[in-house]
């Protein structure tokens, strides 16, 4: 180790640190004339990266096709890494809105980014579209005229699944989520309409977030008699979640089922067998056999190396096939915010989850449809076969004025 | 000879201190009369050092009890032994190394002085511990090396610090073990000399192999031996006892 | 498979928990316990033999995990990947000690705490580099995939397995430790190295070799926890705090002392999770705080200065 | 010299960067200077107490969360940084008290382990919002004044980090001072000559928790929200990193370590995916050969931990 001198170490750090400071004020400086700016605050690093990057790349399909120009203006994407932590986000949002000034912003993934840059973006006027964060305040009492969104509120997936699992699969279910805001809100809203149809919770258990050994729950479904179970957990939870309830024996006894983050493309090959017959409730799967998510899926899976889609995906695409009809519609000018909100209330295309429009009173999209699918092996390997569907589902958007 | 009337400045009285089966100590009984200067001897494993840091309070006593200056300081922690009057040099060097001699000096008169949670002032305007720290350290021989790191000091010279960090306190009792531990013959003349120059109102007891040493500068000795005293007396008195000769040819 | 009947039951929130309950949520405090010694064993043994807290053992589990996946994608076979992925983690070990700790042994415990705190950050991210970002799992053999009836309790045969799998770690590396000459070696090796050296035993090998044994463990625990966790490069950060409290309520350095308190903290987290819900999250901390205001230095802990 | 550069770097943050820069890069200074003192209290406590505590964030974060309670309510100086500070210094006395007990390696643990416990109860109480923790904090009234404009923050937050450091390097030259390098040298020895070497790290560790509750309550107050993240032990990680890219026992070290990391994890991160591999490797070169770091390299001495 001798070799690296220590003078010529201390040297070349202190060149790259003089480099990259400098570096991105003297680009930014003088490209500030014509390309539409779209900023992206999503993860890059950490476990939830895979979701900012199947977000990434729905936007860029969507933006290819355009080849990177909208009304004669370059399209440029600026991403910042969020780390899924909140102060992060918010410094770097506050970066692509002061000193990137960009025209529209996308993101995030963490409902707490989303609620810590909420009065940032509303209060500077900028367009936020957002492209994954839940939360359902953003739709509701903390809604914004200036703040969009392509992906659903918490409440969206899970309300529809009350009825149909009361309907088909029992009137007895024990439900589980993390312990943390997202889950007690998409609990909330399967709850509301399950009880409304006549069914009984008859357990009720919240795990830490990050929760590795779920056999002291899976031990209380089992003696607790439940004849299902509804839950919500994403991510490395899902994983562990799924396959310890398969380890356990449940699945002959026990039904389960969920909203649809419990068993996306994200988690499902890592749950494998294990995820076999799982029924949930998302408003995409790939396998929609609407001719626009056929091409969707054909081109996503050229342009990305065979990866299949996911919801994130499809997120990503409606998000920038929204800012693309936006900014044609009112040819290139997005100084005038009024004009371009205006606009983007009024926007509708076709989908690959269907027919995508805006809720006017809540800016939160209609989902076209909230599909119930079951995991089940096709041609592809496992994946989410659409069984049912529910139609038009709109957050009720209680508290929400739209506030300028 | 110290005056009979004057109370004892420090007593022990059946001092005990064992490690499990071992007992380091086994009911040592001593009284040190105020300005005296007495050794302690005895071969090694006698428990000598032992006896410094049950005094000092580094180790807590299994039993028996110590008096010093009229107040019981039994198992008292160490800072507040030191706080009472008692300071110790260490057999194996513990000085402070990146500091220099004069703040290593100086950290230790300003123990007692107070003002040492004094957060705002400058450490420059407080000259009493500075004063007696320059003093303390022309008495050890040190006058020219104050500015010098502890670290970067010779063997001997450590020594001396050793002894001046411990005096740096004003001291009533200085127990000094092995101060000439590894010293050249000149340079135990040296420290010989350096600790028989030191007022008398400084009491001193003191571990020492070196025969000479003792001779030179102990009133009394007390000779240790399996942690229980074989005998106490003036040099002369313990030289002619054939007792200590079979303890020390004999466990050599 | 499984063979238990449905049984109709009342709802579990108001009826006193039945012995089959309290039986089985035992059981799976028994499963969790041992697992978290495997993952905190490494630790423990590389602080107890060579002084160095090695806070980077986290990555060295998910380098474990990754490994086994990486072997299983090639060979399809579990075993294969419960021996050749600790053996590849132990290399990677043996590397790190070599070139960065090696120099810093002399530095003192300081400089090799801060040293494997950066090496969590270039792991994390060295993983995410080479296998992607991309959640993986390791399945369960094939033979231990169906669940087991034990005195009316159902548990999946993975997990008694782990269960004996981790005793039997327990009592081999005990008697390797106590018994062996190797051992007897190591513990001279790190008590006294100076002298260690003089008698002719090759410190630095004897080093390398203990880093590198106490990372080939933490990789075994990465595997071994495949089929009940998943694989991602967030993995690392998450079991690095109940590895360092169970080794800390042990007592550092000592093996024993991280078998008892990992099992004692596997039985109050999950009991935590059967009837406290609302504190699962507070009952390692609880655990902890309880025991370190009795005794700091941990239940077998060498007591301090 | 050290002073020198200290004051040199505060001007050089005022002037440096006027206003019309544009808001991010002002932005990005105001954040080093919050991460710069709050990593300089943790210097006090490594680099001249020699205490190496692993729990930094728990002050951090009770300063950042007293903030955050009540500034909604009452957008006054007391609220913005006195009772922060009070409450730090309590969390700073229950922790330490428990914890100056044990030195080395214990010292590390217990205090990692007091901080995940309090990240652990935030995490889980929905008073304090959970896990996204309190959003939109105003900023607080300065003599009447809401100083919710760029400049008007920047010159609060330069005179209170301003002030706060050169507390930081008075208390480091007086007597106090002085007995903590003697505890950082040889402990043992301190407690033979008199020192209740035990009171002088308690209150070292209450001093740093409160100056740590203070940077956390800037924080809260510059981005207008805080989460558990706070807490979280990887917030003590970077202040850890901080220090030690800085300069142990400099303080002024801790600016250098601050602008290193921020500047690495925001400008770096917007070119490269890999920011996390570089900072990861910086940090263990910086191990192995500038144990110094950057001024004790600048000061040429590379080798020997100042």
């Amino acid at each position: 180790m001798k070799a690296v001198t220590r003078r010529t170490f201390l040297g070349g750090a202190a060149a790259t640190a003089v480099g990259v400071a400098g570096g991105p004020w003297v680009l930014r400086a003088h490209a500030q004339s014509g390309p539409l700016k779209v900023g992206l605050v999503l993860p890059y690093t950490g476990a939830y990266a895979v979701l900012g990057e199947s977000i990434t790349q729905g936007m860029e399909l969507v933006f290819a096709r355009e080849n990177w120009t909208v009304a004669g203006r370059k399209i440029e994407m600026i991403k910042e890494d969020d780390e899924m932590k909140p102060p992060v986000g918010i410094r770097k949002t506050e970066k692509l809105i002061d000193s990137d000034k960009v025209d529209i912003l996308t993101g995030p993934v963490h409902s707490g980014i989303l609620l810590g840059m909420r009065d940032k973006v509303h209060a500077s006027k900028t367009i936020l579209i957002v492209s994954n964060a839940g939360a359902d305040d953003i739709s509701r009492a903390k809604c914004s005229k200036w703040i969009f969104r392509t992906s659903f509120s918490n409440w969206q997936p899970n309300w529809p699944m009350g009825p149909w699992v009361a309907k088909h699969v029992s009137k007895e279910v024990f439900v589980t989520a993390p312990n943390y805001q997202a889950g007690k809100d998409q609990l909330g809203a399967f709850k509301e309409s399950f009880l409304a149809s006549g069914g009984r919770v008859i357990g009720e258990d919240y795990p830490k977030l990050g929760e590795t050994d779920y056999a002291p729950y899976l031990t209380k479904i089992k003696q607790s008699g439940a004849k299902a179970v509804y839950a919500f957990f994403s991510g490395t939870d899902a994983v562990g979640f799924v396959r310890q309830f398969d380890e356990f024996g449940l699945k002959q006894s026990v039904k389960l089922t969920g909203a649809g983050f419990l068993v996306e493309p994200d988690v499902l090959p890592a749950q494998g067998k294990a995820a076999l017959g799982i029924i949930s409730g998302h408003f995409y799967t790939p396998l929609l056999d609407n001719p626009t998510n056929v091409r969707f899926v054909k081109d996503f899976r050229e342009k990305f190396g065979g990866k299949m889609p996911d919801g994130f995906a499809c997120q990503g695409y409606d998000t920038a096939e929204s800012i693309v009809r936006a900014v044609k519609a009112t040819n290139g000018n997005t100084q005038d915010k009024e004009k371009l909100v205006a606009v983007l209330e009024k926007t509708e295309f076709e989908s690959p989850r269907g027919q995508f429009r805006f809720d006017p009173k809540t800016h939160n999209v209609i989902q076209p449809y909230i599909y119930v699918r079951e995991v089940k092996e096709v041609a592809g390997g496992l994946n989410n076969v659409p069984i049912d569907k529910v139609a038009d589902v709109k957050d009720p958007g209680t508290g929400c004025t739209l506030p300028a | 000879m110290p005056a009979l009337l004057a109370p004892a400045l420090l007593t022990i009285d059946a001092l005990t201190r064992t490690f499990g089966a071992l007992s380091a100590l086994a009911g040592v009984s001593l009284t040190l009369e105020a300005r005296e200067r007495r050794a302690v001897i005895g071969p090694n494993g006698a428990g000598k050092t032992t006896l410094f840091n049950v005094i000092t309070g580094q180790l807590p006593p299994s039993g028996g009890r110590i008096v010093f200056d009229g107040r019981p300081i039994t198992g008292l922690p160490p800072h507040a032994v030191a706080r009472r009057g008692v300071s110790r040099s260490f057999q194996r060097t513990n000085l402070f190394p990146r500091l220099s001699v004069l703040e290593n000096l100086r950290l230790s008169a300003a123990a007692g002085a107070g003002g040492s949670y004094n957060l705002f002032g400058r450490v420059e305007r407080v000259t009493a511990p500075l004063a007696r720290a320059r003093e303390t350290g022309a008495a050890v021989g040190l006058a020219e090396r104050l500015d010098t790191a502890a670290g970067q000091l010779s063997y001997g010279e450590q020594r001396q610090l050793e002894v001046g960090v411990a005096l740096a306190t004003r001291p009533k009792l200085l127990l000094l073990d092995e101060p000439t531990a590894g010293m050249s013959p000149e340079e135990t003349q040296r420290m010989t000399r350096m600790l028989e120059g030191l007022p008398r109102d400084v009491t001193l007891l003191i571990i020492e192999h070196d025969m000479d040493v003792v001779a030179s500068l102990a009133d009394r000795v007390t000779v240790l031996h399996y942690g229980e005293v074989l005998t106490e007396g003036t040099f002369d008195e313990v030289k002619r006892d054939p007792r200590v000769y079979e303890v020390y040819l004999g466990s050599e | 498979m499984g063979r238990e009947p449905g049984r109709a039951r009342l709802p579990p929130s108001d009826r006193v928990p039945v012995v089959s309950d309290v039986f089985a949520q035992a059981l799976n405090g028994l499963a969790y316990g041992v697992l978290l010694f495997l993952l905190s064993v490494g630790l423990t043994l590389i602080f107890g033999m060579l002084d160095i807290v090695n806070l980077a053992h986290g990555s060295y589990y998910m380098l474990g995990a990754y490994a086994g996946v990486t072997v299983l994608m090639m060979t399809e076979s579990f075993w294969l990947a419960l021996v050749v992925a600790p053996v590849a983690v132990g290399v990677v070990g043996a590397v790190v000690e070599r070139l960065c700790l090696r120099p810093l042994y002399r530095r003192g415990p300081l400089d090799q705490v801060l040293l494997t705190f950066g090496l969590i950050y270039l792991f994390e991210d060295l993983v995410k580099w080479i296998w992607g970002g991309r959640i993986r799992s390791i399945p369960a053999p094939a033979l231990l995939t169906t669940s087991v009836n034990v005195l009316g309790a159902t548990v999946p045969s993975y997990r008694v397995f782990v269960i004996v799998f981790g005793l039997a770690v327990a009592v081999a590396l005990w008697l390797l430790v106590e018994k062996t000459r190797l051992g007897a070696v190591i513990r001279a090796g790190v008590f006294d190295s100076e002298m260690a050296a003089g008698m002719g035993i090759p410190i630095d090998r004897v080093f390398t070799g203990v880093f590198a044994f106490g990372a080939g463990l933490a990789g075994l625990s990465g595997v071994i926890a495949g089929p009940i966790q998943s694989a991602a490069p967030s993995i690392g950060a998450t079991i690095l705090i109940p590895a360092l409290i169970v080794v800390v309520v042990g007592g550092l350095g000592s093996l024993k002392g991280s078998l008892v308190g990992s099992l004692i903290i596997g039985q109050a987290e999950t009991f935590g999770k059967a009837w406290l819900p609302g504190a699962s999250m507070l009952m390692i901390y609880a655990v902890m705080a309880l025991i370190l205001m009795l005794r700091p230095q941990g239940l077998f802990g060498r007591p301090l200065k | 010299m050290a002073r020198a550069l200290g004051l040199a770097l505060v001007v050089a943050a005022v002037l440096a960067f006027p206003l019309s820069v544009g808001p991010y890069p002002v932005k990005l200074v105001q954040e080093i200077l919050i991460w710069g003192i709050f990593a300089m209290s943790l210097d006090l406590l490594m680099g001249y107490a020699g205490m190496v505590s692993f729990g930094h964030s728990a002050f951090f974060g009770i300063g950042a969360y007293t903030a955050a309670l009540l500034l909604p309510k009452w957008p006054g100086l007391l609220s913005a940084l006195g009772a922060p500070a009070l409450a730090a210094a309590l969390g700073a006395l229950a922790i330490g008290f428990f914890s100056i007990r044990v030195g080395g390696v214990y010292f590390i643990m217990l205090t990692l382990a007091f901080s995940q416990m309090f990240f652990a109860l935030t995490f889980q109480n929905a008073f304090l919002g959970a896990e996204d923790g309190i959003t939109s904090v105003p900023r607080p009234l300065v003599f009447g004044v809401r100083i919710s404009s760029l400049g008007a923050f920047h010159l609060y937050l330069i005179t209170i980090v301003g002030a706060a450091a050169l507390l930081l390097h008075r208390i480091v030259r007086s007597p106090f001072g002085h007995v903590l390098r003697g505890i950082h040298d040889n402990e043992e020895r301190m407690q033979a000559v008199g020192y209740p070497v035990g009171r002088y790290k308690l209150l070292a560790f209450v001093i740093a928790g409160t100056v740590a509750g203070v940077a956390g309550s800037l924080y809260t107050q510059f981005v207008g929200s805080i989460s558990p993240d706070a807490f979280l032990w990887t917030t003590s990680g970077e202040a850890l990193l901080m220090v030690i890219i800085g300069g142990t026992g400099t303080l002024n070290g801790a600016w250098l370590g601050a602008a290193a990391f921020i500047l690495l994890q925001s400008l770096v991160s917007s070119y490269t995916e890999r920011w996390m591999l570089i900072l990861g490797l910086t940090f263990v070169l910086f191990v192995l050969f500038a144990p110094g770091g950057i001024v004790g390299a600048l000061r040429g001495r590379v080798g020997v931990r100042s």
